[in-house]
């Protein structure tokens, strides 16, 4: 429910946006999913990614994983949700809504070479880096033997040596630039490793982002930066971060191609990051990828969302769940039935339930530690 | 050779003057929003930027309601670019408003501190008098509270040693109020710091009406004989329960100032508690290399040396970047009662 | 003469760019000047302005008016590089190559109501602004009675309360974000004023142009955003500044227009600047203008241009010297005869001498003083 | 309770080892240019990015002559973006090179210090040593140069006081070449401070080969037994000035340490010395308030209370903006010889 604001309405956010309802003094407005992808209706330098259609050309095998991890950090989250609440969790970040796009960009790279430099929404796509539910659940507890950070950081900061995913800090998009230093050693090193980077609009607002990408865009790196564009900074709506309705219509300023997709989409965003990929790899350079979906949960659990927002916006998005729609895409080309769909879900629950009974179990840091690692040792 | 910039201060009264009698008791976030509130009333050059403040009323809630009376052009939700708010900010100032910019939390104002410590703060003085930059940056910092390395920092001693800039830090619902109302009426950027654990933990009486700390005044919360205790913030509670529990033990008499004002730094009354007391133990929860503590103790050192009876005795967190998350990795780092206490009783005893 | 590298050449660099002689391998180059301007052979989103015609409109004391800052300010900067020479001036940032354009935006605005924020090459702007020879070399010189920083700041940082010049610091683009709070100060207060701030190629680079562009789109502000292409940032020539051609294609990613317009074309940028400020005035927004042009010496007195650039270059550009242009034009409108010329340019090289010795017979500051002003006086 | 960081402590001898035994006379500037060709030819992980390091050779020809060794891929000029230059040098460090960074002014290293502070210096910590991030980040800094508010400024102090990041500012060209050869092999981010105006007036007897200096140990360069001078950077030529003056017009005996590494600290040797001299006079030509000069001080008090004869005094630069340009106002801003030498017998008379 957006407040009602005595001051008088900004002209600026009342220009025309498809598929939104603009109030009277065009302060309070409802962002509905579109079929499709919204572009708005100014003026578009990026390309509109079309519908994935079928299997995308994957094996039903590789489908299945992809939609288990989906699954897995969907019902994480949830968990997560549910020990926040309990009180055994102290903070939460969510990532319900993002987990189809970050899904589908994982499959388009090569885990276990590619690096990945994530963001606070980044669950899905960690696991489908390497990440067990275990490891997630032991971060979110802040255990000792938390692989990501030891218990140090705030959960949602993953990071792994093993798996190539480089630790992130919570001020937003600082790991934009790391991405194009990774790339450019890539390059220089000749590892044919491409780098993506994952952030929301909200962190494309910051310098580091105009930075990264000049910096990228000069030396064609294999770079891809990726814009999880959910509508909404904290409580900051989309007109009031930034005047144009497409971050990728920024890529043009760089270099290098801007691409939009329906990030709720699964497929389609595996194709459009298998593109980036096969362009970084190739020498032909950074690629800005923004897919459009939407947050379904408060942006943290410190948070209340219905002072921003209209509940009613949420329950519409709810019906374009990239879950729901991979589910039901799986059917479509017989990759699962009702009962393996069902087997699948049963094996995640189980899996969750097991990930967090060794976390609750786990010993919490030792505090003798607290000044371990700061530098080097000797 | 350290200037001790005492002809910024204020010739107000010590301990805030209210003009009206009333008081009310209210929180410190109370206390906060309420001047905010009072300030945008009086004037209306006086505008809010920063991200969430507006229909949110801030992450924590202490813009709230505001742009309800006062509307999107005086309560701006901003994109999310501290560099370009506080750039912002600068400008709306030159041109006649009076901008209070609010860093989401002092973990992220890094990205700002070009055009806080090279541009507002150093631009009266390159123009020789002829621009200035009034405004307030309001920034919840503070660890205690599960922050971890991003949501617990404490800085301030970079705004302290950067000419041009004041830094005031307040313990008390009553000199949250007084303080931010000199704030925003100062002819010069002021760093205005509110800690986060305080906001609704902390409650006290404030008086209503105009009510002023000046800027620069330290606080004498409590007076004492036998040793001072300096510092500023959430430590001021901490060091009272501290004093508390050695007093109880020791039947020492103990000082306490509350600086309230880090630049200008309030030298003298520092300097006339030790000249009585002949010992300090100078405590922030900071990280303790070239802090505002190693400030106080140095002064205390140079100035007040043929009065100590004992080492100017610093307690501040350890050369490790900021509290990591887990409690007992947090416990270890933050700074308490019970470290207080430690060095307080064997300075007592040197 | 850029210097040959045993690296690998960069492919980026070596992109289609029209009127610019690509080397073998790609890193040596020599940017000619063009007729017209040059936009290079990338995507364009960009408007680019024609050339001017004529009078453009205006009457002849407004040309010679115009004619007389280009000529004062090159006047004014040639006597400073030789008190450098001679040991009498520590430090001078030199203009030449950069006056016409300036001089032609700033006879678009409302002198003594806008704001100017400058950048260290606007020696001519803030001369059209208001500053005077002796001001200049006050500066210059570091005198007490400098009035643009009582010999506080490093020649070039020009300010003026005055004037509505707002006094800048060194590091490039920091003055970007703060056009766009006079500009929204402006708005809100409904003053009419319209703000310009300049800044370089280079300067664009900063995270401060994006996040200063974005917030002024956002909110529509009267501000102008004035990049003054002279296609080096000292010696960083544009290709290794930028993947593009062009920094006005930006402007799209901010929701507002941008123009490229021939920078050694006074009455062209005259007429851009013009449509730009009319646009902010009738609440339009902001706009990005690109003027393409030069710098004819090297970046500061301390430099040494030619371990990076081609003197041949520089020559080349010095055929479209915005001076000898414009005296042209106003020779060919019938706005000065070859006398009349000749009497601009008596009268400025005395206004020069003249400042010159009131500033070297100045006292410099009383060194009891270097502490004020740190603070408000109480 | 402030670490003293001594587990960071290189054990090397104190004053450098070399290997191989000759030596050459150069200037400051050709020391450095030369020790980063060298790193550059003994391991191609070294890569140096930054503004004008190319063909310009950087604006004060430190690197003069390497894009012609090494090549464009191994010596970037970079876009103006000081942010995006530690930022991506940060993403280098975690794939494999060894960047070294250079900010052309330290007066511009502001718009970087969101990357520099939370990002290379917390980046292991927060990863629980999974990450790190060697890279060396050389930055001209230090006034005397009519540089105005923007080409002058010693900021060392932020750096200082941050955890997980090094501070180092030689001297001497033995001392350049020695410490950027350990800052090049460090395992972590070292901020490598060059006084601009040393560059080519100090000149010195560098030792060929691998030379190195270990990070964390400052340099005796004289002895003495009544007053302890500590100081870096440029002020060590400075003090030395003033030490000759009042020592021949005194007869005392003066200590001048060169901290040389300002994090870590060497704590143990200004300690022994001022336990020694009983005195100590701390000199920084950076703004005073929270300064490595203020540290510096408090941990003599702290730590040497029972030993000291007289107050830790502080040289350092009033709470004023940097130095203006107009060369009256430079020098009654700027530390030197003499306002050393008032404070030196002050302190000896006490
Ligand atoms: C530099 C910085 N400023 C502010 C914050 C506080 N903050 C955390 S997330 C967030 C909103 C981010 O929005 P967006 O980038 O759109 O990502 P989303 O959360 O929507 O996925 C803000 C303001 C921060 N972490 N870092
Ligand atoms: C933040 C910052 N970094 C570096 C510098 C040093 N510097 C001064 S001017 C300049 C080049 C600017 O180039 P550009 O913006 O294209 O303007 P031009 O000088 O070509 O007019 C540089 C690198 C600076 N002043 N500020
Ligand atoms: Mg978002
Ligand atoms: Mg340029």
């Amino acid at each position: 429910m957006a407040t009602e604001t005595t001051g008088a309405a900004d002209k600026a956010v009342q220009r025309a946006f498809a598929g939104k309802t603009t109030t009277e003094n065009g302060s309070s407005s409802i962002h509905l999913p579109l079929e499709h992808v919204d572009v708005g209706g100014g003026a578009l330098s990026a390309t509109v990614a079309p519908p994935s259609e079928g299997d995308a050309g994957l094996d039903h095998d590789t489908l299945r994983e992809m939609y288990e991890y989906v699954a897995l950090a969907r019902a994480l989250d949830e968990r997560m949700w549910q020990l926040n609440r309990a009180g055994k969790a102290a903070f939460i970040v969510s990532g319900q809504g993002h987990e189809g796009a970050q899904v589908g960009a994982a499959f388009a790279l090569e885990r276990g070479k590619d690096f990945l430099l994530p963001y606070y929404r980044d669950l899905a796509f960690s696991l489908a880096f390497g990440l067990t539910a275990e490891n997630v659940m032991m971060a979110a507890l802040a255990r000792a033997d938390d692989p990501t950070s030891g218990g140090r950081q705030m959960p949602g900061h993953y990071g792994s040596r093993k798996f190539n995913i480089i630790s992130g800090s919570s001020p937003v998009s600082t790991q934009v630039p790391h991405a194009t230093g990774t790339a450019y050693a890539a390059k220089v090193r000749g590892t044919g490793q491409v780098s993506i980077t994952c952030f929301g609009e909200g962190g494309a607002s910051k310098g580091d982002v105009h930075e990264a990408c000049n910096f990228a865009g000069i030396h064609k790196l294999p770079v891809i930066f990726f814009c999880e564009n959910n509508r909404y900074a904290i409580s900051v709506p989309i007109e009031r971060q930034m005047a144009i309705d497409n971050v990728a219509d920024r890529a043009v300023g760089y270099g290098f191609p801007g691409v939009i997709v329906d990030g709720t989409d699964v497929l389609a965003v595996y194709q459009v990051v298998k593109d980036a990929a096969d362009r970084a790899r190739r020498g032909e350079g950074p690629t800005l990828v923004e897919a459009k979906l939407y947050r379904f949960q408060p942006h943290t659990s410190d948070d209340d969302d219905r002072a921003y927002r209209d509940p009613e916006e949420v329950k519409a998005w709810r019906d374009h769940d990239p879950l729901l729609r991979f589910a039901q895409r799986l059917l479509d080309v017989g990759a699962v039935d009702e009962d393996s769909l069902a087997g699948i879900k049963d094996k995640v629950r189980s899996d969750v339930d097991a990930a967090t009974d060794v976390a609750e179990a786990a010993p919490l840091p030792d505090s003798a530690t607290f000044d371990h690692h700061v530098y080097a040792a000797q | 050779m350290v200037e001790t910039l005492e002809r910024t201060t204020d010739a107000k009264p010590m301990n805030g003057v209210a003009d009206g009698g009333d008081s009310t008791n209210m929180t410190f976030i109370e206390a906060i929003n309420t001047t905010l509130r009072d300030e945008m009333r009086a004037d209306e050059r006086v505008v809010i930027l920063g991200e969430d403040v507006g229909p949110r009323g801030g992450v924590f809630r202490v813009t709230a309601g505001l742009i309800e009376e006062f509307g999107e052009d005086r309560v701006i939700d901003t994109p999310l670019a501290e560099s370009g708010i506080i750039g912002t900010a600068i400008g709306m100032a030159i041109n006649g408003l009076r901008p209070i910019a609010e860093i989401q939390f002092m973990d992220f104002i890094h990205s700002a501190l070009d055009q806080i410590l090279n541009e507002a703060a150093r631009l009266r003085y390159r123009s020789n008098n002829d621009f200035s930059c009034p405004m307030v940056i309001r920034v919840p910092f503070g660890g205690g509270v599960h922050g971890a390395l991003y949501h617990s920092q404490s800085i301030e001693a970079m705004f302290v040693h950067t000419p041009g800039i004041k830094v005031v830090a307040p313990a008390t619902p009553a000199d949250a109020r007084g303080l931010l109302h000199s704030a925003i009426h100062d002819g010069d950027p002021v760093l205005f710091l509110e800690h986060k654990k305080m906001y609704r933990s902390i409650k006290g009486e404030v008086p209503a009406g105009d009510y002023e700390a000046p800027l620069g005044k330290a606080r004498i919360v409590q007076e004492g004989a036998d040793v001072t205790v300096v510092t500023y913030g959430m430590m001021v509670h901490e060091s009272q329960r501290a004093i508390g529990e050695v007093a109880k033990e020791t039947g020492a008499s103990i000082e306490l100032i509350d600086l309230r004002s880090l630049k200008p730094l309030d030298t003298e009354t520092i300097l006339n508690s030790v000249k009585k007391t002949g010992k300090a133990v100078v405590v922030t929860e900071a990280n303790g290399l070239c802090s505002v503590a190693s400030e106080v103790a140095a002064t205390i050192g140079e100035q007040a040396f043929a009065w100590l009876d004992g080492p100017v005795t610093r307690v501040a967190a350890p050369d490790v970047p900021a509290m990591p998350f887990s409690p007992p990795l947090e416990h270890a780092f933050m700074i308490d009662a019970e470290k207080i206490g430690v060095a307080l009783r064997k300075l007592l005893d040197f």
